[in-house]
């Protein structure tokens, strides 16, 4: 090579992450999450204006009040939002391309104020749509984990 | 320029210590919680928020989502400096001072036990020469901490004062939990993870968070101990280990000139109560105090040895006990500026420096204090 | 306080050819060379950058020698979408504090050096981190509420698209310029996640883009035609993308920021008021939302003002000149590209993709999942 | 799988399974192929301060200009910092004792990170003279030095 010439070939350098974070539960998902493996889904209620959160948290955002009353939810719901995803993405749990296509909605579960964001077992569009109702669908085995429903699944209209 | 006029008017510290079961949100909350009562005001009078944290630290895209309700970021200005928190509270200060907010919170989280603190630290390093040879802070901490010792004829002994005395601090501040005190020989016998540092040499990985209001001049009146912030100044180095001066930190230097000329400190080794100073290992006391100018070159350890920088001493350093004595990395700076109001205030309990007025605070980010921010706090506006 | 100048790199899918560092450096040369200044005459460095896309801790240490700062003040700013327009924010008050009189604001991506989808999918582990599905899958959920409310169709989204990369062949530093693409090109290409196709969504660009900032003082002196910013405002709401019933439809945080700001620059209509707008367009139903959200039009009314071409660039109201997200999104920059090419339609420096005589513009960023930043800049400082 | 899971009641353990390619550029791109093709090891020098360098970058970061000419440099130096890790992490090169060291190399301005290894590490000391080995087959391009040894 001359001197004063820039490389041609470009060297591209690959690093793989592989660094593991511990997440701490915390009151707020501990007790969510205790419940949860015991079959309800409790959401957090704000003192002020009564909106019942998913998933739970110290504090109402709106009226920054601290809040501490449990409520029990329905593992029905409704849903708010649709799409179906065909576009795969690695997966940020699992580190391996997701399968797809899959149903995705938005739900609000009965007794809720908020949306979950989680998978339908649909994914044919002209069955999806906002105001049909869904229930859950828990895997057999209980770990403690949001991931413990598989699915939502749609309801006879 | 005329120093602006910004007081810090509340301050609050959750418990530092490792492993804390206690989820981000509920951890910050925590610590504005406590700030917002101690400056006495209600979240509605926040004009702007400020946070510090980094997401691979936090393993979170975007960490700050994490918080955005408990710092009351809910239909509210939120801007976040990814860097230390003394970092967040320069450019906090210079939110108040531009005079379009009054009333700004500054908080800074991190959760140094969420992950391998050093595995983190080596993506910091550029990936093309620097980060495939496996360089972390700690590797390269090692390096600058034996050049340094090697320039002036120190020993692993004359660094091991720095812990016992950070360490005895830390077991009298009621915010660290778990940090004992512990002898010269301890230190000394302890393994070493990077020569010349020994585990002691480094700071241990701990979680927390701190919240700070800053209040403009215009409405400090009605805070009732208010602090001023005197004068800041942040400056970074060049990157490449290769290309620094790794005995000196020019960028400390010119952030202290800064801080000072709009502070209008002139002689630093007398005109401060006390210093706290962001010292992720033992050494970086050392050096910070030469590099702002407390002491001549090389010199620093003398201060140490002789006591005078003892919370008993003449000029007490890390009265709070510092990063060795538990306080988390990225929380540092602001950590140290809490402390530095605690004390002003006559707060500060059992690690009361009497007298105390006028502070220097500093904090540093990057591997062997490539970055450094440096704030004057005094009693008096 | 004025943008002095803008600079910023021809912005590709994947640039081997610098790295991050030096990709900085291009973007800042050529924002020095724009404002004839020299970077010893800059005080200090914010750095707009969302450093997990590219696996970096602290990037700014690596990265601000790049813009040439060393040994100078530098921080960075990393708000997800809105780091960019966040990062000129914050700019924006350090030259206001009267501690700097010149700053440099410089956002960057590298996108082709990690993995976005999953980058973007980060989320709280505790809760939706196994279900995330990156960009794309959030902004599909709400815009099945936005067309189920609005009425909008995919034919007037595509329509947004079609204009995006039509006027990226006026920029060249955009990175898809596509001068034949047609509604039905937008409607038959793949479709991502319902109803968002490939040819709907922004794409994942290498480049950066820098500005500089100056106190009114210095900006009179060294800048001809400074582009004054006359408001700046930033709001962020609840952070789950269920927290709100109708995010994209209703988004409020821009709503409420877009009139603070309006209010601070004296602007009572929009539409008329304003010469040329920047806004932050990830994907094709979000532009149409902003018209609506930003007061160009009443709520339902976007599609017919993308019909009638109010917004192109023969319209009313051009909207994205440079081509917007759509055509370039380096996020990082993509906040700071707003601000930039907004400025430099005030500094008549946009060529072929000037609008004529510009006055006053506007400049928006958004984030996960609604944070807004709304600049006003214009040719007076009053 | 790693997954959120079975740890414990209070945390939850999480990886991030991402795979970064860093473009290194024009420059850093013919430093490494000359590494590996002819065993070089190539500097630029500024054309303002004149200092050389190495590793090569394609500004100079003190002076904010161009570089100018490629320089070689010698493949032999002197050890200016080290430390030595005994520590155990999946980010270091290799098992512990790790030295690394702030090589100067002859005929170069800034020094080079690197590893020193086939040295007694009570052998080591600053001022040690230094030589490059090479290995041209290595997965990262960094490590077609090897390692520096005593030379």
């Amino acid at each position: 090579m001359e001197n004063g010439a820039e490389s041609r070939e470009l060297v591209r350098i690959r690093i793989d992450m592989d660094l593991e974070w511990k997440f701490a539960r915390g009151w707020s998902f501990g007790e969510f999450f205790r419940q949860f493996k015991g079959g309800n889904i409790v959401g957090i209620k704000c003192p002020q204006c009564g909106r019942v959160y998913l998933p739970p948290r110290p504090v109402c955002g709106n009226c920054y009040e601290e809040m501490h009353e449990w409520i029990n939810v329905s593992d029905e719901g409704t849903i708010r939002a649709f799409t179906v995803v065909y576009n795969s993405i690695t997966d940020p749990v699992t580190g391996r391309p997701r399968k797809t296509p899959y149903g995705m909605a938005l739900i609000q579960l009965d007794r809720s104020d908020t949306l979950l964001n989680h998978y339908v077992d649909q994914i044919d569009l002209s069955h999806l749509a906002i105001g049909r109702r869904v229930k859950a669908v828990f895997h057999e085995e209980r770990r403690g984990a949001m991931s413990d429903i598989a699915y939502f699944r749609l309801l006879e209209e | 320029m005329e120093p602006a006029r910004v007081a810090a008017v509340g301050v609050a510290q959750t418990i530092y210590e490792p492993f804390k079961r206690m989820t981000t949100a509920e951890m910050v909350y925590e610590a504005v919680k406590g700030a917002l009562t101690d400056a006495g005001i209600d979240i509605s009078e926040v004009n702007y928020i400020v946070t510090a944290s980094v997401d691979l630290w936090d393993g979170l895209t975007a960490s700050n989502i994490a918080v955005t309700e408990v710092v009351g970021a809910v239909m509210r200005p939120e801007v976040r400096v990814a860097s230390d928190g003394l970092f967040a509270a320069a450019h906090a200060f210079m939110l108040v001072a531009s005079g379009h907010h009054d009333i700004v919170l500054l908080v800074a989280h991190a959760k140094g036990s969420l992950a391998n603190h050093f595995a983190v630290s080596n993506w910091t390093f550029d990936p093309i020469y620097q980060q495939t040879l496996g360089m972390d802070f700690l590797a390269a901490a090692g390096i600058q901490a034996n050049a340094y010792c090697e320039l002036h004829g120190l020993n692993r002994s004359h660094l091991a004062g720095v812990v016992v005395k950070n360490r005895l601090n830390g077991s009298r501040n009621p915010v660290v939990s778990g940090v004992s005190s512990i002898s010269r020989e301890d230190v000394l016998g302890s393994p070493v993870q990077a020569y010349p540092l020994s585990v002691c040499d480094c700071s241990p990985a701990t979680d927390g968070a701190c919240a700070v209001v800053l209040a403009s001049k215009s409405i400090a009146g009605r805070f009732k101990r208010p602090v001023w912030i005197k004068g800041i100044g942040y400056c970074q180095d060049v990157h490449y280990l290769g290309d620094r001066t790794l005995t000196e930190s020019e960028a400390l230097i010119r952030a202290a000139q800064n801080a000072y000329k709009m502070a209008g400190v002139t002689k630093p080794q007398c005109e401060f109560s006390l210093a706290e100073i962001t010292e992720p290992f033992s050494y970086q006391e050392l050096m910070w105090m030469e590099g702002l100018g407390l002491s001549e070159k090389g010199e620093a350890w003398k201060m140490v040895e002789s006591g005078l920088t003892m919370l008993e001493g003449k000029f007490p350093v890390n009265p709070s006990g510092g990063l060795i004595g538990g306080s988390p990395f990225i929380i540092g700076g602001l950590a140290r500026m809490a402390e530095a109001v605690l004390q002003i205030r006559g707060e500060a309990h059992a690690r009361q420096v009497p007298g105390a007025s006028k502070a220097l605070v500093h904090g540093t980010a990057g591997p062997c204090g490539q970055s450094h921010a440096v704030m004057i706090l005094d009693i008096a506006d | 306080m004025a943008v002095i100048g803008t600079g910023q790199t021809k912005h590709e899918s994947r640039r081997d050819d610098v790295s991050m560092q030096e990709m900085l450096r291009e973007a800042s040369q050529a924002c020095l060379i724009d404002a004839g200044i020299s970077v010893g005459q800059v005080e200090a460095l914010v750095i707009g950058n969302m450093e997990l896309f590219e696996g970096r801790a602290l990037p700014e240490m690596w990265c601000a020698e790049g813009a040439g700062f060393s040994l100078k003040p530098s921080l960075k700013i990393a708000t997800g979408g809105t780091s960019g327009t966040s990062a000129v924010i914050a700019g924006y008050y350090q030259v206001a504090s009267g501690v700097f009189d010149v700053v440099m604001v410089v956002g960057f991506e590298k996108h082709s050096e990690g993995n976005t989808g999953t980058g973007m999918a980060f989320t709280d582990p505790m809760w939706d981190r196994h279900v995330a599905s990156a960009a794309v899958g959030n902004f599909a959920l709400s815009i099945s509420q936005y067309m189920a409310h609005r009425g909008t169709t995919q034919q007037q989204a595509a329509m947004a698209a079609v204009k995006a990369r039509r006027n990226a062949c006026n920029n060249p530093y955009a990175h898809l310029q596509m001068p034949d693409l047609s509604v039905e090109d937008v409607l038959n290409s793949r479709m991502l996640a319902y109803p968002i196709h490939l040819l709907d969504m922004c794409p994942t660009t290498d480049g950066a883009c820098a500005i500089i900032l100056a106190s009114e003082k210095v900006a009179r002196k060294v800048c001809p035609k400074p582009a004054w910013i006359r408001a700046a405002a930033t709001l962020h709401d609840q952070p789950y993308i269920g927290d709100h019933a109708e995010r994209l439809v209703t988004m409020r945080t821009l709503k409420e920021a877009s009139r603070r700001a309006y209010q601070a620059a004296g602007i009572t209509d929009p539409l008329k008021q304003l010469d040329v707008a920047e806004i932050y367009d990830p994907v094709s139903y979000a532009e149409l939302a902003w018209y609506e959200i930003l007061g160009f039009c009443k709520p339902g009314e976007a599609g017919r003002l993308i019909e009638d071409g109010v917004t192109a660039m023969d319209g009313e109201l051009p909207v994205n000149p440079s081509g917007g997200v759509l055509s370039t999104n380096p996020v990082g920059a993509s906040g700071v590209i707003r601000v930039a090419e907004a400025a430099l339609q005030i500094h008549g420096k946009g060529n072929k993709r000037q609008v004529p005589d510009v006055k006053t513009a506007l400049a928006t960023g958004y984030g996960v999942y609604s944070w807004a930043d709304v600049v006003i800049l214009s040719s007076s400082p009053q | 799988m790693y997954t959120d899971g079975q740890e414990s009641k209070e945390f939850i353990a999480v990886r991030l399974p991402v795979t970064f390619n860093y473009a290194a550029g024009r420059v850093a791109s013919r430093f490494f192929q000359d590494l590996r093709n002819e065993r070089k090891i190539m500097g630029k020098r500024c054309g303002n301060c004149d200092r050389v360098l190495v590793p090569p970058r394609l500004f100079c970061p003190f002076c904010f200009c161009d570089t100018a000419e490629w320089v070689e440099v010698s493949r032999e130096g002197v050890l200016e910092q080290f430390t030595v890790v005994h520590c155990q992490a999946k980010h270091y090169p290799f098992p512990p004792p790790v030295i690394y060291g702030l090589i100067h190399l002859d005929g170069a301005d800034t020094q080079l990170l690197h590893v020193i290894s086939e040295v007694k590490i009570e052998q080591v000391r600053k001022g040690l003279r230094v030589e490059a080995c090479f290995n041209p087959v290595a997965t990262v391009p960094m490590f077609y030095i090897s390692h520096f040894r005593p030379g």
